[in-house]
Order: C-alpha cells, then structure tokens, then sequence
C-alpha cells in the first residue's frame, strides 16, 4: 500500500491529483447540498412537538457530526507526517484545520439558533455544547500556531505536535465536560428526545451529511493545493504554473 | 570524544541553575505568588462579598486563578533561554533533551506551583471555603498544579521562537488545562458536600502520569522545530 | 569523502523564496581553518546553522563522520562546539557559574574555572554578575569555553563581534593551535586574521539569487 | 411543498428568525470560506509573480553595477 | 537644524506604525480577545453551569476577565521597543515624548480595549448577565478600557529596563485598577437592579480624564528614568 | 569653550563600585571624527550614553552649544543621531517603513526611500521585512539613516559590527564627508579606520579602576 502511495508523497503529483479531483467533488457537494437543503426547508413534514424551528437540524447535525471527525482526519494527518516524516501530511492537516473551525462555528451558532427557541436561552453549559466550544479553540489555537510561523514546512511540523497533544485531550475533555455537567446540573433542561425520526426527515438529513461531507472534501482540496504551491513556490513546476496562470 | 556525565547529573545542573536564576531576579520567586492573590482578591471586589455565593464559587475562582497564575509565569520557562542563546546551546548539548527539559518544568513547577499550594488555604479562608474542602484543595493543587507547568511548556516550546507576545500562548495552553480545572473543582467540590472524591484524584493522578510520560517528549520536538 | 570531518552534501537553502546556495557540497578535514565569506545577507549565518544541525536545509544534508547529523545528533553534539550571534550567557549569573555550566552542559571537564575566566582577561570578574559586565566581556565568557574544549569541530558565527585587538589576536594564536592538534574551526568574519592566514581557506558565498 | 404559500415559507412557523438566520450564517461562512481559499491561490501566484520581478531588478541592477564595482 | 514636523505629524505616524506592526504580527490583533473568551468561559467549568450563580457574578467576571486581558498584552506596549532599540530612538527625539506615548497608548487601546467593548455582549449571553445590564456593560467597558491601557502604561514604563517577567508589572499595576473595576461592577450591577447608574458612571469618566491628562507625562518621566 | 559643539566637563561614571572614568573632560569641535578607544569592559559604551543624555553621569555634566543637555533635551536632539549597540528596526516592518519613520521621528526629510536604500545596497529588500533580513542588513537599515542626516552630532557605538567590508569602507567615507561639512563623528570601533585615519583623535579610555 506504501509503495502506492510513494509517487503521491512528490509535490508536484499530489498536486495534480488535488486538481482532478477538485471539480467531481465541488459538483457534487453543491449538487447534494441544494437537494438537501431544498428538501430539508420546503418539502420535509413539520416535526409535531418542535414546529418548523426544526429544520435547523439539516444544517446542525451535519455540522456538528462532521466538525469531530473532520479534528480526526487532522489528527491522523499530523500523525503520519510525524511518523514518516511526510510534509504532505502536514500539508493536508494545515490544510483542515480552518475547514473545521467553520463548521465547528456553524454547530455552535446553529445550536444558539435554535435553542433561544426551544431551551429559552442562547446557551447553556451542557455538556456537548461545551466541548464544542472548546473544540472551537482548539481549532483557533490551531491555525494561528500554523500562522505564526513564516515557514510553512516548521508551521505544519509545529501545528502537527499541538493537534496531536490535543487529539490526546479531546476525549479527555469530552468525558471531563460530560461528567461535569451531570455533576454539577440537575436534569433542569432536556435535550430534545429524538423520536425514531420518520424517514421522510431522516433522507434530507442524511442527503445534507453527504453534501457537507463532500463540501469539506472540496474546500480541504483547494486548501491543500494552496499549501502545496506556498510550500513549493521556488520549485520549477510551481513557476511553470506561475507563468500558465498570467496569461 | 568528551567525558559524557550521568543523566543525573545533567538533570540537577540544569535544576540548580534555573532556580538560582530564578533567585537573583528577586522578584520571580514572589511575583506568581503575588499574581495569585492579587487575583483571588480582585474577585470579591468584583463580586461583592455576599458569603455564600463566595464559599459557593471559591473553589473555581482558585483553580482560575493557580491557571492563570501558572501561564503568566510559564514565559519565563524557555523565552530567556531564547533570547540570550542558552537554548541553542541546550539543543546542541549531546545530553538527552528531555531530562533537560524536564528538570527546566521542574524548576518552573517548584518556582510557581509549590508557592500557591503553601499560600492557598489562606486565600481559601478570605473565599469562606467551606472547611471540610481543604484537604481536598491541597491534594488537587499538589496532583493538578505539576501538570500545568508541563502542559503549558508545550505551549511555550511551540512559540518560543515566535516574536508574540504570550496571549497565543494562552490560546494554545487555557483549553488543555480545563480537564484538571474540572476534576480538581469537582474534587473539591465533593468534599465540600462530604461525599467522596477519591475517584476524581484518581483521574488528575493518571493525567499526570500521563503528562511526565509524554510531554517531555513533545516539548523536545517542539523546541526544535521553533528555534529552527 | 573517507577522511572528512565534516560533510556537507548537495545544501540547498531557500530564505524567502531567495535561494541562498544552491546544491553546496564540500568535506572538511581535520586540520582545517576555514573562513567563511561573503558580503552581508549572503546566507552565511543560514550556513553555519545548518552544519551546526540547527535548521533544516531545503535540501541536502550533512555528514560528520559519514553519518546524516539527524540521525545521530548525539555523537555529533558530542564532538561538537558552536557558538553564534548570541552568546549563550545568562544575565543573573556570574561570569564563573555561566562558563561552569556551559562547560558541564557539553561534557566538558574544568577543575579551575579561575584560570580559565583569566585565559580571557576576566580576572577580578569572576563573580560580577554577567549583565553587568560589557558587550565584549559577555562575549569573552561565551569564548572561554574554546580554551577548555577537547571536541573537534568548532563553528563560530562571527567570533571576534565586540573583541578588542588583542583578544582577537589571542583567538588567532588559539584557532592555530586547535587546527595543529587536528581539529577544525569553521567560522565567519568581516576582518581578516592575521595570524594563519597562510593555513586559512575560504568558501566564498555570494548572491547567487539572480 | 409543504408550505401553503411563499410567506408561510419564510415565516416557518413563527421560527422565521432563528431559522433564516442559521441557514443565512451558516452559508454565508461557507462562501466565505469558499471565497478566502480561491482567493488565497491568486494571491499565491501574484506573490510568486511579484518576487520573480523583484529578482529581475535586481539581476538588472547588479549587471549595471558589475563593470565599477570590483569583485571580491 | 533639521525640518521639524507637527504634533500631529508626529502623533499619527507613531500611531500609524504601532497599528501595522499588530497587523504584521498577524495573531496580535485577536489573542487578547482570544484570551478573554476563553478566560470567561473557564468560570462557568469552574464554578458549575447553575445559571442563577452565573448571573449574578457575570459583571465581576467580566470585568476581571478585561483587567487580565489588558494586562497581558500591556508588554508589548514598549517591551519590544526596548529590545530592539526603538524605545532608544523614540526618546532621542526631538519630539515631545508625550505624544508619541500617548498615541502607542491609544494604539494599545484600539488593539486591546475596542475588541473586548465589540464582544463582550456575546460573553454577557454566556453567564446568562441580566438582560437590562447590557446598556451598563458597555458603557463602563468604553469608559473604563482606556483607563486600563492608559494606567498599565505607567507600569510597564516603569518596569520595561528591568528582566524581569511580566509578574511584577501585574504587582504594580493590578492594585490601581481597583477603583475602576469595583465602579464598573457597580454600575453594572445597579443597571441589573434597574437602579441608577450614572453616578458610578461620572466617577468612570473623571476617572478617565483625569489619566488622560496625567498619565502622559507620568510614562515619558517613567521611560527616562527606567531605561537609564 | 567657545566653539565647542560638544563638551564634557568632568565626568565621572561609577559602575557597580567600579570608576570607568573620573572627571573626564574634553571638547569636541566642528570637524572633528573622534574614535573612542579602549579594551573591552573600559567604558566606551557607558561614555556614549552619557553623551547621548541616554544615562545620567555620576558626576558632571554634558553641554551641547553650551547648554547643559538636560535642560535644553529638544534643542540638542534635533542635531544628534545616535545609534547604539541595538539597531532600533522593527522586524515587523519592511526595510523601507522602518528608514521611512525612523527619518521623520528624527525630522528628517527625504522624497526618495528607495534611493537612500540603494546607498546600502539594500536595492531589492525595500519590502523584506527586517526580520528576513541577516544581521548586516539590519543594521545597514539603522545606518541608512546616516545618508540622509542633517544633524551635527554623530554618536555611533560600534556602528561597524556585522557590516562587510565595502560596507565599512563606504561608511569611513561617509564620515569624512560628513566632518568635512562641519559636523562631528564620535565613534567608538575595535577595527582601525582606513580612510581619514590621518584626521582622526582619539580618546582613549582604559581599566583604571586597579
Ligand atoms: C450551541 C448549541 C448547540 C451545540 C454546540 C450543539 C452541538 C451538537 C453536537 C456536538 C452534536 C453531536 C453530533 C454527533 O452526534 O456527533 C449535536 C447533535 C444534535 N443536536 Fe445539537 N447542539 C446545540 C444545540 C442544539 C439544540 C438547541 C437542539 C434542539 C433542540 C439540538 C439538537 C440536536 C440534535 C437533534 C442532534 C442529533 C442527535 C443525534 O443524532 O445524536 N442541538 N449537537
Ligand atoms: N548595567 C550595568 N551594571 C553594572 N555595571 C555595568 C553595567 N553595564 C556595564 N557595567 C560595567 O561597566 C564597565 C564598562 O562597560 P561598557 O559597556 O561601557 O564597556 P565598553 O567599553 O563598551 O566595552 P565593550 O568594548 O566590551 O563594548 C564594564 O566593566 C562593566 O563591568
Ligand atoms: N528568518 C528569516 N526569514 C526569511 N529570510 C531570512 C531570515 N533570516 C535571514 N533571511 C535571509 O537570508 C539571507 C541570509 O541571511 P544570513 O543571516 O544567513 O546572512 P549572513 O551572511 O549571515 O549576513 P551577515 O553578514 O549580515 O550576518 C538574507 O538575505 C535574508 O534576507
Ligand atoms: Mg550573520
Ligand atoms: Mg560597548
């Protein structure tokens, strides 16, 4: 399998896949995403205990389903490029990190959205709500290390060494804020009990994760080819690239 | 060829001179310490001085206040170093790099941690902590404080190279330090209630072990990558 | 290849998308005084960091003793002495505790830090703390180490920085000694040496990033 | 459709807010995001095009200095 | 003799120059919010979600979580100028001094101060402040912030000759942010009890007036004297 | 006393119990290019400061046109430059926004940045920022503003650490231009000058405090 993937550890290839792959995954991120959210909004029956404020799911769970596993994805990223000493890997993990700040943002302020309506308040300190939230950090913490440092192959190896302290503390906190939480706070607010939810809901949803899924793929691609050309700038495929691009 | 001297050696030679420096800049003994209260009074001024709510938030204000206290001073730990070249040249000591670097934490965690430890069931009598609590606090202070100093040294071997200022720091260290504020303020917490607690220091026990394991190591990676 | 000290191979450093030096190959032997040249800003501190294994090259690697310095930093560390713009000295401690130190971080063994500090004319400046000493003074803590050094490469970034005449003369007389005895000096400077000179080679770097 | 007719659409309910606005931000970050990587390549490629001129004034500028300046 | 430029020549261009350096320094301009977010939200982990403590100790948290924040980035106000040298230059000039102090204090502000004003209502949600406290918070945040960044002036002039960490500077300048914070959290606190708040708000701002006057010449004597 | 641009009059620094100088007192006339001398640890730097007005002397006092210093501050800044042993350039800042504030702070006027950084042969580093930039070119960011003075009073400490040779030539020329136009160099250098060495005076300081 390693010996597959050999000629992909050059830049210059990694790139040129990025480039074909980018266009399927943008069409069909943005193709999966009208459907879902058109169906989501317009087509999708009204849920009877919470009304229309519902819908917000079709953008919330995606979001705050994939802002985990897209941390995952940077986390194994930075452990291979530490490992094998692959400066792709770093490449692409640099590439994630603001892909998944965004969606990360996107739970977080879909979630306040929706619970000013249903909980009464913008924010409660529960227990999913608070890892987001430091997850948000994380992630900032992330890209900034990444920012800090003018030279990206030292910004990927540093910004890889933190993701992987903080892939060590993700479950720790998650347990530590769920177990916090109960602690600390009677059952004074009930998440909303998921009635097996009927399928006529549950396909929307479903399409949507797909379409973010794809979404991220796309927006990881476009980012990494970034990185890659950033990292590469002095290489003579880059200036060729330089030189195509002008006319 | 040089005559190689034992780990030992190599760890209290570096211990001993971080704390003498520590020493001759007067100050850096007292000035975490001073951080510390100043901190802790700051929030019944801020607050009010209502009793109960005080004894009710007192063990979260002190933790806050030992984090923040701990990452004030954690700048001192390898930023010096940089600035004046000693790092360099402890990167380029054929001694092993993690015994450096931990007696380095070590030094730090004796400088900052053990003052607050000494000084915090005074500032707990200002917060009204509930009395049974006290015990608690020190054990969760003498387990948790250790691993601020080495948690927050990765943060700083990751910036130390960097020309900012120590709010990044903070940025990358604060979120890693809230599973020890957790279980040491619900630690805390149990005890005031008189139920049992031993399970949380159990867990900021293992979280420790886990830290003096790994961290040593990040740290040295860290420090190389942000000096390169 | 067999003989060489040093190694470097195929060096590549790109600053900035500036390329300083581009594939740099030469072996150092023991018994060699090399200065390394070049006008302001043409990579020479890039260089020396570089064989001292502090940064990373874009490309190419060194050598010391056959082997890739990342591999085996221990055995290279060991045989190793460098100093760079900074000094290495610390402000709070005095003159005797900072060299004692640097001396025992690098395995080196002194049993008079006193007639080492007075090699460099700090007689009477044992115990002042460092921050109070001069420019050069700091300077001549960080090069006391030279004379208490058994290793064989030494890397010097710019070494007689805030020297006066005669302690630079007393280095000159000190770089032909450790070269005698087998070693190597590698460094930069903008003033000539006068003693050795005839023994001295030179890499010249230049821009080349046009 | 669900909906009985384009207001009720926008007004979900009595949710409108809360809903536009989480479909409003939770786009408008997407794009936003979209828009700052695309950009980011050309931005790329002007800094790389920006620094190949600068070496050509130089390289220009040192030619014309060569014949008096003697070399080291 | 050399052409001399006007005050506000002088003014702008030290303002103008401190502003692009943050910018370069790309982080600078979000860590101290950064810091403050999260600083706030390490309260509610501390302390327990029970949003009944939360509201009614909101003010205080954010305004000690603003004293913090400001004094943290205070270091870069002149420390970086003093280790390269353009701390140096800037009191050779021929300038008046108070005026390049005073727009490196302004610069600071912009930086620290304004975010803090801009985000601070999301925080208030957090803690669940009281809905009629929002007008009070934000005033007391404009009045009061630049007094912050105008008194922490004075203390890292004092302090920026000397090594040591930035704990001293908070020893020095801590206490006299007191009397700010305790009107502030006042104010904020009579605006949750819908009671009259203008009377705290006037000590603010004379408060504010009285550093803006003072202050200058009190840094520029302190930069002198401590850069000897 | 009279012409004097620059007098010292009996200045004594003391240092940690050490006295660098007692009642030290000289002149220093338009025209002249005055190198201070003196081991390492003898006082340069402290001498300079104290000329500067950076320090205050235990003893004595300075007087520029005959005003003592500390009185008339402005009066005496608008016609001193002074570099000291940091360069006072902001690594932040490209090399041209570094020489651009730093003139006009000083009040000091100039149309073209680009050609007063083609006179350090910094051509091509205008929009590097300093901090990209090696020690050399830093320094020659400092320097630069030397072009472009027109003050009467030059205080440059060690103004040739990390320059190349070129570089020092071109400034020793600068110099004699500049006292040529009666202004006044004070300098303190380990290296010898080249150029205008037959015009130069000396102060020469040295260890007396055994
Ligand atoms: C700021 C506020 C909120 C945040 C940060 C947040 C975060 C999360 C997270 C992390 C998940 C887990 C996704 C997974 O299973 O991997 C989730 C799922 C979910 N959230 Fe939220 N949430 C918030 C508010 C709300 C509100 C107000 C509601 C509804 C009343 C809600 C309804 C749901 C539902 C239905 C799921 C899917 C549950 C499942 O399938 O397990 N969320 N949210
Ligand atoms: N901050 C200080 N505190 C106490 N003593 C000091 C301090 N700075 C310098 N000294 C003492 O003053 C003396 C002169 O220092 P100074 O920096 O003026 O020397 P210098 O002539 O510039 O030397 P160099 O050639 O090394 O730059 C030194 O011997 C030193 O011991
Ligand atoms: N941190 C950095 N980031 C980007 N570029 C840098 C950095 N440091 C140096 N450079 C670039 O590398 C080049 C060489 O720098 P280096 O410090 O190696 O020069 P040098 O030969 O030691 O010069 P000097 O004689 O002035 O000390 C410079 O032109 C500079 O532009
Ligand atoms: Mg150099
Ligand atoms: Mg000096």
């Amino acid at each position: 399998m390693w010996k597959w993937l050999h000629p992909y550890a050059k830049p210059e290839r990694s790139y040129e896949l990025a480039s074909t792959l980018l266009p399927w995954f943008a069409v069909s991120s943005v193709i999966t995403l009208l459907i879902g959210t058109i169906w989501g909004l317009a087509f999708a029956p009204v849920d009877y205990q919470q009304g229309e404020s519902y819908r917000i799911i079709f953008i919330h769970v995606p979001a705050a389903t994939l802002a985990m596993s897209t941390y995952m994805a940077m986390a194994t990223a930075a452990f291979v490029g530490m490992v094998w000493q692959l400066k792709l890997s770093d490449a692409a993990a640099a590439a994630m990190a603001p892909v998944g700040a965004v969606l990360t943002a996107i739970a977080l302020i879909t979630g306040s959205a929706w619970g000013k309506p249903m909980w009464g308040t913008w924010w409660i300190w529960d227990a999913r709500l608070t890892t987001e939230l430091i997850l948000l950090f994380i992630y900032i913490g992330i890209i900034a290390l990444h920012n800090s440092f003018e030279d990206k192959v030292l910004a990927g190896r540093a910004a890889g060494i933190l993701t992987l302290v903080g892939v060590i503390n993700i479950p720790i906190i998650k347990y530590s804020v769920e177990w916090w939480n109960t602690l600390h706070q009677g059952a004074t607010i009930s998440k909303l009990d998921k009635p097996s939810m009927p399928t006529e809901m549950l396909i929307p949803l479903l399409i949507n994760i797909l379409g973010f899924a794809l979404m991220i793929g796309a927006l990881t691609l476009i980012r990494f080819r970034n990185e890659i050309i950033d990292r590469n700038s002095m290489r003579p495929w880059v200036r060729e690239l330089v030189a195509q691009e002008s006319k | 060829m040089t005559h190689s001297i034992s780990y030992w050696k190599t760890f209290s030679n570096v211990l001993r001179r971080d704390l003498k420096v520590a020493v001759r800049n007067k100050g850096d003994i007292f000035n975490p310490l001073v951080f510390f209260v100043i901190v802790i009074t700051l929030f019944p001024l801020g607050i009010g001085s209502d009793s109960q709510v005080l004894t009710r938030i007192a063990p979260g204000i002190i933790w806050v206040a030992a984090l923040l206290s701990a990452l004030l001073s954690l700048e001192r730990l390898f930023k010096n170093d940089y600035n004046d070249g000693s790092l360099e040249q402890m990167l380029l000591s054929p001694q092993p790099l993690f015994i450096m670097v931990f007696a380095k934490v070590l030094a730090h965690w004796v400088l900052t941690g053990i003052p607050i430890i000494i000084i915090a069931p005074l500032l707990a009598v200002l917060l009204h902590l509930e009395e049974a609590a006290y015990g608690a606090l020190i054990i969760t202070l003498l387990l948790g404080t250790p691993i601020l100093s080495l948690i927050g040294a990765v943060g700083v071997a990751l910036t130390v190279g960097i020309k900012k200022g120590g709010v990044l720091l903070s940025l990358l260290v604060l979120p890693l330090y809230i599973p020890v504020l957790i279980f040491a303020t619900g630690a805390i917490e149990a005890a005031a209630l008189a139920m049992p607690y031993a399970g949380h220091l159990a867990i900021i026990a293992a979280l420790l072990t886990g830290a003096i394991t790994l961290t040593p190591f990040a740290i040295g990676a860290a420090l190389r990558v942000s000096t390169n | 290849m067999s003989k060489a000290l040093l190694s470097a191979n195929a060096l590549t450093c790109i600053r900035e998308d500036r390329i300083l030096f581009d594939q740099l190959s030469f072996d150092i032997l023991p018994g060699d005084l090399i200065q390394i040249e070049g006008p302001n800003g043409a990579g020479k501190t890039s260089l020396l960091r570089i064989l001292a294994g502090l940064s990373r090259p874009y490309d190419g690697c060194v050598e010391y003793a056959g082997k890739n310095i990342e591999r085996d930093r221990e055995g290279y560390y060991e045989n190793l002495l460098y100093i760079g713009h900074l000094a290495g000295v610390k402000g709070e401690l005095t003159a005797q505790e900072n060299l004692d130190f640097n001396l025992q971080m690098h395995g080196d063994h002194c049993d008079n830090i006193e007639a080492a500090l007075s090699e460099v004319k700090l007689t009477g400046f044992e115990d002042a703390l460092a921050s109070h000493l001069s420019a050069g003074q700091n300077r001549r803590i960080a090069l006391a180490r030279l004379w208490q050094s058994e290793v064989k490469v030494w890397i010097l970034d710019e070494p007689f920085t805030a020297i006066d005449k005669a302690g630079v003369s007393e280095l000159e007389t000190l770089f032909v000694q450790h070269i005698d005895n087998g070693g190597t000096v590698i460094f930069t400077s903008h003033q000539d040496l006068q003693i050795g000179a005839q023994r001295l080679k030179r890499i010249t770097l230049d821009y080349n990033f046009y | 459709m669900h909906f009985e007719s384009l207001s009720d659409f926008f007004a979900m309910g009595g949710y409108g807010f809360y809903v536009w606005l989480s479909y409003g931000v939770t786009f408008a970050l997407l794009i936003t995001l979209t828009v700052v990587s695309v950009r980011g390549r050309r931005n790329l490629i002007n800094q790389i095009r920006s620094k190949q001129a600068r070496e050509q004034k130089l390289k220009e500028y040192r030619k014309g200095n060569k014949k008096d300046e003697p070399k080291a």
